[in-house]
């Protein structure tokens, strides 16, 4: 028979819908609006985990966040979903469960045999154990108790979801949606305010949804509220965690109680939510208490219970047994009565109370000043055992299937502690309440008020007051607020019934009363040592349920209030939060954007290779069929740019205009060399230091009039270098009228290099005399090049003759097509990176891998370029003894002996067995074939001719090399000048 | 997450903005000499509690602000512009 | 007190472990000390124990604020590893690697130290041979290190996805010797051990000022009173600079927060710690079963000890992006460290400008790692009032000769820039 | 040789309907604009607003603010910066007209090519930028005329409220329109785009 726990009647479930699904494979039946809890217990499953350490039989223990044993599987394959919460897993058609933490199967797990090896297996029994010998903890213990910790698995396959991040501004958030939440947005909305209304559940209410008598008050509140344009309301909304500057984080999950979410649609949104003021109405959690087998399915805290009852319309037990230290606890008895289950009786220490009288009116077995010392039964309970408060010892057992309980009720203040709120202790409640805070109000039972019209007061109260201190100070009609029975929470202070056996304050993580105080005699007094020591509450339910209870229970060993003891910290996350959810769409190929240049599609249409360079994507190399492999194509493209001619996309170079009447004073300051000498329409190289005297960047710079200059920095550096020069114009030298602009994506640029490079620009290039006299290195000038505007100049990082031509971005197509016709009759050819490198390499011109941010302007054989005179950044401190030790490390050249044998960059450089310094570029040379590199060598000046090993261990290389100038191509730079 | 109030923009969030060192530190002028470029460069007060810092508005209006901001609690108290002042408040 | 052995494992647990005693006593302080050591974290705590093992100094007091091991060494990811560049920084924590090997058997205290490997992910060739020159000068220094190329990164961490991210995985340099320990261990243990040998640990003791007489230091004013001794050292983290302070001088340290993060436990999944090269992020799985992780600074100093969203949205992104598996895991926990972040990114162990006064700090985001070898080399400055070769070069005045030890180029206060 | 017309940074996106169907609710088009980067000269502000009214007919408007005349809209961006636009015409024209209305008190840089400008247009418009906008841009805080930098998906934006459909116009560095149009495309896609 299925659901043969559901009720007839009642309950906010819909029992015209049924959906059908698995746990541990049997099928089962529940209905929209059951959480898998509710479904599991609606068909009289009981048993649905096994715990951490002991392999424990675990059953559902509450109706919500907080649970701490009905973890499972949730899903399968690639979606499956470890330490799901049953207790919040929305019921759809075709879920499938699996229970987690087990050997065998969950009714016979061998792990189980644990719990025979407790006395040795107690609170932090792995740091005084497992040293002997000393080689088996790493290869004998550490892999075994790996295997066993641990809870559910993860599926290890590619999450097939994805999620969005989400941004969001009100004027008052409210997070809970209880009668407190409610009212405090029907306050804070009804004055004007911007309100987001934050629930968790699937439906709104909190704990009126246990009464049907609210149900009118519930609905019409909601229909209010939706009709507000101001309002919105987010279920399936958990805020996790409260930030500085009154920042929320929530999850909503968008699609987590369906199959699997519709197209387009993410799982899970991550909001951020920037509020004026916050309303907290997080509610409350009950709280369990320490009892010897307080951990057997079927025991479960009273509220659970009811809710079960009440909202799913499911009955959690034939025969219960309601163990209550406060009067509110007995609504779970009636609740249970209402739905059929017997009550066998209701134990409570407390030797009289109004509830208690109300409830031997109504009939119940009520046995006062009585406790709660044990519970029988194997996988499921069968009995309860019950003694008088203080006897200690096991008492009589009563039949039954299900032990309620109820130690008090634990104000959600977790939100409210990470917003700095300071926590005080409250004598009445026995419970931490949240103190005055700035940065955020409280409302209804978080802040300890309990009882539906008291709450709802109070959370109308805080709405409205937030809405004036976020500045609607326009006195709102006020609102409609139900009404209903006060209900004392003032628990007896009741935190553990001390008799023979297991009494677990922490269910998840299996620790025990015993564990408490066995840290305590190991002088783990205070709470935060004694939370690692035992790992209490550390477990995904964070202690919500038996936090407080082992707190007590150390208080007691140190003879002290609860109250100094304290709880530990709170932190983020409130509750778990999906990793995918957080991480927001900016993920896998989409972690960074993609960077193009306006020639990308031809690089494409070319065939390229590409290479990251930051965020951008650069032509390697472009490859051709008749190309043996990629040092081929490489090689090929170098050999046109050394024996005919070569282009190549250099429009990824930063570029920043610099105006003003100061710009060239500030150019003479910010550069290692001179700019304010430079004529109008030529360019020069310039240096650019840290302030720490280390070489920053390198660039040409030109003048394109007297006030007007044209920076160019290296790719990588062009957001640095910007964000340097208005650091130090901002703060340095503000009376300086200078303005920045960064026109890196308006200029695209190519360089035309080779011997052949002046026939191919003249044939493109209208308006300039491109002869060499006309013309001449570092000359540049505005043009037009194939009908478009563009600037031309004549610079060389190849080491040939070679020009630049810049031009608006959106004709840089137009150029280059240009460019390849008419270089076409001259053997042109594009060239990538990658040969990029190898020309410059064999040129000796440093980039990247030696503008390392380690070397200085001498060690890069830059020394001559430093002015004497004159303030720049990077001058004073660059004379430090240990920048100018002339025995740091020197830019040289190398080639390997034999021209066969490769070297890399990365490789050390070994003389007479000693490490000198290391390859930084390594390549093959197309003018002198055979490897060779640059390298920062210790005395590399006076080595030049040496022959010394490259040292490469990681790859098991050793490689002869001779030490070279670095700049053995055309040392007297006639190419360029040709 | 901080928010901090641009002075042009208004508040904006952090990720807008970039941290760029302790405001109340002043490059020394080019003859101090290297003991004064070390202070400068390197020494820092890193006072637990009020600081004067520079922030770049660099994912908004780019000005570099400077911005009284308490390094426990994170309040920010006050931003005004580069040539703006700004007193820090007593411990 | 008695040693923790096999033998009293078995009989303690028959005899319902009623006979275990405090693993340090909650000593009270006397009036003065041989050397003070301001700071219970895993820093203080081994400077004492190796004062008093290596050096037999054992009248010493480590003062603490709050708890021992409640700062830094209880809020860390836990890796430990030595894989530097530069020789100064490499002979250190392979020094300090080296004592992490034997560190069980030293303090009688298991820090399950997990050797599982290091593996750092690089994405291009500009990572690539840095990586190279990094492993490389490892190796020329006798330090384990491998180059893994992709199919040696799928063999050692499976579940990292090669190809599919935006950058994707050229290859990695792996530490086999590295790994993770457990870090609240690696305090109680260092307190057990030093508290064995005579040392007094004294918690809530927290330093208001510095006795300071003719430039020399004399001893500490604290909330229980004045504690006097002619060497006192500095292991504070990130409160470095107000202790410096009390002393009389400012140093090279901006205090900022990182902010590490934990996963629900789950049963194995990542059995190495590996670390993206595309964005900051790094994870290992603890004992326990969670995914223990964490990336960069949240870029502003902070003394606030808790971090904001969009540094952890880089962490979750980089993670899910490095491993796509991660996306249905879920966090558990988040939390900040206090970071003393140097202008190099390296440490200060090393006398002050205050004679007997001495200091071990600036651990930026790697202290973790290296305590075994910062207590041993600390210890080894205050008792011979000079610096051992490996913290030689480990100054506070290294800026003022230009002698940096920055392993990776990014120049002084690099999130500052 | 005749000019051609510039390759316009977005000319290879994929066109048409993207995402859910039933009824796009979001338009998304590529005015081709002309966009001018002005930088005041120390001293120079009332000479400068001069100049612009004299030229443009506007006021240099304030932060967060646009002011529109005679075709061209100028909008706040940096303290002293200003962006002009205005639909294309020909090759540099209103970096030229500028830089002739503004010698010496202004420097002028052309950025036509160097920015794209999108516009995203309906009634959820607002919703989808959420997705990564962190500004607020509720009617309360934000409308037609006003205008802010913010980054989006990691890319600068500027993000300019048009009309009060409302309409926005985004303009980005051209070399990552690309992957912000893949960003908007993708964050529109449970609504449903129309690309035009």
């Amino acid at each position: 028979m299925t659901q043969r726990h559901r009720l007839a009647t009642g309950g906010h479930v819909d029992r015209a819908q049924r959906l059908g699904f698995s746990f541990d494979g049997r099928r089962h039946e529940g209905h929209a609006g059951d959480t898998l809890a509710s479904a599991l217990l609606a068909n009289g499953v009981r048993l649905v985990g096994r715990s951490f350490k002991y392999h424990r039989p675990r059953g559902i223990f509450s109706a919500g966040v907080e649970e701490p044993n009905a973890l499972v599987e949730l899903r399968s394959g690639a979606r499956r979903e470890p330490n799901t919460r049953a207790t919040v897993a929305e019921l759809f058609e075709g879920l499938a469960a699996t229970s987690q933490n087990r050997r065998g199967s969950l009714a016979f797990d061998w792990m189980a045999v644990n719990g025979l090896l407790a006395p040795w297996l107690g609170a932090g029994f792995y740091y005084k154990t497992f040293m002997w010998p000393a080689s088996f903890w790493e290869r004998v213990y550490e892999p075994a108790v790996r295997k066993a910790a641990g809870l559910g698995r993860a599926s290890g396959l590619p999450d097939p979801d994805h999620y969005e991040a989400a941004h969001a501004h009100c004027d008052v958030l409210v997070v809970g949606a209880g009668v407190a939440g409610l009212a405090a947005a029907l306050a804070a909305g009804s004055a004007g305010a911007r309100v987001m209304l934050l629930e968790q559940d699937f439906l709104l209410g909190g704990d009126l949804l246990n009464d049907p008598a609210q149900e009118a008050w519930r609905s019409t509140t909601i229909a209010a509220l939706a009709a507000m344009p101001g309002v919105t309301i987010m279920p399936r909304t958990m805020a996790f965690g409260f930030y500085d500057g009154r920042v929320i984080g929530a999850v909503e999950q968008v699609a987590d109680h369906l199959p699997e979410p519709p197209p387009h649609a993410p799982r899970q949104r991550y909001w951020t939510i920037r509020a004026q003021e916050v309303v907290l109405a997080t509610g409350a959690h009950e709280r369990l208490i320490a009892f010897p087998g307080n951990d057997r399915p079927g025991v479960m805290l009273a509220g659970a219970a009811r809710t079960y009852a009440r909202r799913y319309a499911v009955r959690a037990g034939e025969t219960a047994v309601l163990f209550a230290t406060h009067d509110a606890a007995y609504d779970a008895a009636l609740a249970l009565a209402e739905a059929g289950t017997r009550i066998a009786a209701i134990i409570d220490p407390r030797s009289d109370s109004a509830a208690m009288q109300r409830a031997r009116e109504a009939g119940f077995t009520v046995r006062a000043g009585s406790v709660v010392t044990g519970t029988v039964g194997g996988t499921v309970l069968r009995g309860v055992e019950i003694g008088a408060l203080g006897s200690g010892s096991r008492g009589d057992a009563l039949p039954a299937d299900l032990l309620m309980i109820s130690g008090g009720w634990n104000p959600a203040v977790h939100l409210a502690s990470m917003a700095g709120t300071p926590l005080r202790w409250d004598d009445a409640l026995r419970a931490f309440l949240p103190g005055d805070s700035a940065w955020q109000r409280s409302a209804g039972a978080c802040r300890g008020v309990h009882g539906i019209g008291a709450a709802a007061q109070d959370g109308a109260a805080e709405g409205r007051a937030a809405a004036r201190a976020a500045g609607f100070a326009a006195a709102a009609a006020a609102v409609p607020l139900p009404e209903g029975p006060a209900a004392d929470h003032r628990p007896f202070e009741l935190w553990e019934v001390q008799a023979r056996g297991k009494a677990f304050v922490d269910l998840q993580d299996d620790v025990t009363a015993d564990d408490i105080r066995l840290a305590h005699r190991e002088g783990f007094i205070h709470i935060e040592h004694a939370k690692r020591y035992t790992t209490h509450a550390m477990g995904t339910d964070q202690g919500k349920v038996g936090g407080l209870v082992g707190a007590a229970v150390l208080a007691a060993a140190r003879g002290e209030p609860v109250a100094t003891v304290g709880m530990p910290r709170y932190r983020p996350y409130a509750a778990p939060v999906a990793w995918g959810a957080m991480a927001g769409g900016e993920v896998g190929k989409h972690f960074q954007p993609v960077r193009r240049t306006s020639l990308h599609g031809e690089h494409d249409r070319l065939g390229a290779v590409w290479m990251d360079a930051g965020l951008w994507k650069r032509p390697a190399y472009y490859p051709k069929a008749t190309d043996a492999d990629a040092w081929a194509s490489v090689k090929r493209e170098a050999h046109a740019v050394r024996e005919r001619v070569g282009v190549c996309d250099v429009s990824t170079l930063g570029k920043i205009a610099v105006e003003g009447p100061d710009a060239a004073t500030f150019l003479d300051r910010v550069y290692a060399n001179t700019f304010s000498t430079l004529a109008i329409g030529r360019a020069r190289y310039g240096l650019m230091l840290r302030e720490d005297g280390i070489v920053f960047d390198d660039g040409t710079t030109t003048r394109l009039g007297p006030d007007r200059f044209f920076v160019t920095t290296t790719t990588a550096q062009a957001g640095p270098v910007m964000q340097h020069l208005e650091f130090h114009l901002a703060s340095a030298w503000p009376h300086l009228d200078v303005s920045l602009a960064s026109v890196t994506d308006h200029w695209a640029a190519m360089s035309i290099a080779g011997p052949k490079a002046r026939d191919v620009v003249a044939a493109v290039v209208q308006g300039i005399d491109v002869a060499n006299e006309a013309f001449p290195f570092m000359a540049v000038a505005d043009c037009t090049a194939a009908g478009v505007p563009a600037r031309l100049f004549r610079i060389s990082f190849s080491g040939e003759l070679a020009y630049e031509i810049a031009m608006p971005a959106g004709y840089a197509t137009h150029v280059w097509q240009a460019v390849l016709a008419a270089g076409a009759p001259h053997g042109i050819e594009p060239y990538g990176v990658e040969a990029l490198g190898l020309l410059r390499i064999e040129k000796g011109h440093v980039a990247g891998a030696e503008l390392n941010g380690q070397t200085t302007a001498h060690d890069l054989g830059l020394g001559r370029m430093l002015k004497k005179k004159g303030d720049f950044i990077g001058r004073v401190l660059a004379q430090r003894p240990g920048l100018t030790d002339p025995s740091r490390p020197h830019l040289v050249g190398l080639r390997s002996v034999d021209p066969n044998r490769q070297i890399r960059a990365g490789s050390h450089l070994l003389v007479d067995g000693q490490d000198q310094g290391w390859i930084s570029s390594a390549t093959q040379s197309v003018v002198d074939p055979g490897w060779i590199g640059l390298g920062m060598l210790r005395d590399g000046a006076a080595r030049i001719g040496r022959e010394i090993v490259a040292a490469n261990p990681l790859m098991g290389e050793e490689v002869p090399v001779k030490v070279v100038t670095p700049h053995g191509y055309d040392a007297e730079n006639l190419r360029v000048r040709a | 997450m901080l928010m901090i109030p641009c002075p042009h923009c208004g508040a904006r969030d952090e990720v807008e903005f970039t941290y760029r060192g302790d405001a109340t530190v002043v490059r020394p002028a080019a003859d101090a000499g290297i003991e004064a470029f070390h202070d400068y460069l390197y020494l820092r007060r890193n006072p637990r509690g009020w600081q004067v810092e520079w922030w770049q508005h660099n994912g908004g209006c780019r000005a570099f602000l400077k911005v009284l901001r308490h390094t426990v609690t994170h309040e920010v108290r006050g931003v005004v512009t580069a040539t703006e002042a700004l007193e820090v408040p007593p411990a | 007190m008695a040693r923790y052995s096999a033998f009293r494992i078995l009989t303690e647990g028959l005899r319902g472990n009623s006979g275990w005693q405090p693993a340090w006593r909650k000593a009270a302080p006397k009036p003065s000390y041989d050397v003070i050591v301001v700071g219970g974290g895993g820093h203080g705590l081994a400077t004492a124990f190796y004062l008093a093992s290596v050096h037999g100094i054992t009248n010493v007091a480590v003062v603490e604020r709050g708890l021992v091991g409640q700062g830094n060494t209880g809020r860390n990811t836990t890796i430990v590893r030595s894989n530097y560049l530069l020789p100064e920084n490499n002979h250190f924590y392979e020094h300090s690697l080296k004592l992490w090997e034997g560190l069980e058997q030293s303090l009688n205290y298991n820090v399950m130290m997990s050797q599982r490997g290091v593996i750092n992910l690089f994405h291009n060739d500009a990572q690539r041979n840095a990586a190279l020159r990094r492993g490389n000068s490892m190796r020329l220094n006798g330090i384990d290190a491998e180059l893994l190329d992709r199919e040696g990164v799928r063999a050692m961490c499976p579940i990292v996805d090669l190809d599919n991210g935006r950058y994707p995985v050229m290859g990695g340099l792996l530490q086999r010797r590295g790994g993770t320990a457990r870090h609240d261990a690696v305090a109680w243990g260092f307190a057990h051990a030093a508290d064995a040998r005579g040392v007094d640990i004294i918690e809530h003791c927290e330093v208001t000022g510095m006795i300071v007489e003719g430039g020399a230091i004399r001893g500490v004013r604290t909330n229980r009173g004045e504690i006097r001794a002619p060497k006192v050292g500095l292991a504070v983290a990130g409160s470095t600079s107000t202790l410096t302070a009390m002393a009389g001088f400012d140093v090279p340290i901006e205090t900022h927060l990182l902010q590490a993060f934990v996963s629900e436990a789950l049963k194995p999944l990542i059995d190495c710690v590996v670390t993206f090269g595309a964005g900051h992020f790094y994870v290992s799985q603890s004992d326990k079963g969670g995914l223990v992780f964490g990336g960069g600074l949240d870029g502003y100093p902070s003394y606030g000890q808790r971090g904001t969203l969009p540094t952890a949205e880089h962490v979750y992104a980089a993670g899910v992006s490095m491993i796509p598996a991660l996306g249905r895991l879920r966090g558990l926990r988040s939390w900040a460290g206090v970071m003393d972040m140097t202008p190099d990114g390296s440490a200060y162990i090393c006398k002050t400008p205050v004679q007997g006064l001495y200091m071990t700090a600036g651990w930026c985001y790697g202290g973790f790692k290296a305590t075994p070898g910062s207590g041993w080399c600390h210890a080894w400055t205050i008792a011979k009032d000079a610096p051992h070769r490996l913290n030689a070069a480990h100054t506070l005045d290294r800026f003022r000769e230009g002698r940096m030890l920055d392993e990776r180029g990014n120049g002084p206060f690099f999130w500052a820039q | 040789m005749s000019a051609p017309e510039p390759t316009h940074p977005l000319a290879a996106a994929a066109r048409g309907h993207h995402g859910a169907t039933g009824g796009a609710a979001l338009h998304v088009t590529f005015p081709a604009r002309e966009i001018v980067q002005v930088m005041l000269r120390r001293g120079q502000d009332n000479a400068l607003a001069a100049a612009m009214r004299a030229a443009f007919g506007i006021d240099p408007p304030g932060p967060g603010a646009t002011a529109t005349g005679s075709g061209v809209t100028a909008i706040w961006v940096q303290p002293g910066q200003w962006l002009l636009t205005a639909p294309r015409s020909s090759e540099g024209a209103l970096a030229t007209q500028a830089a002739r209305a503004f010698v010496g008190l202004a420097a002028v840089a052309d950025q036509s090519h160097g920015r794209t400008t999108i516009a995203l247009s309906g009634a959820a418009a607002r919703e989808v930028l959420s997705r990564g906008c962190r500004l607020d841009l509720h009617q309360a805080a934000f409308g037609p005329g006003r205008a802010a930098n913010t980054p989006i998906a990691q890319i600068g934006c500027l993000v300019h409220q048009t009309d009060a459909t409302p309409c926005f116009e985004l303009t980005v560095f051209s070399t990552l329109a690309d992957p912000f149009l893949h960003w908007l495309i993708e964050a529109a896609a449970p609504l449903g785009v129309d690309i035009a």
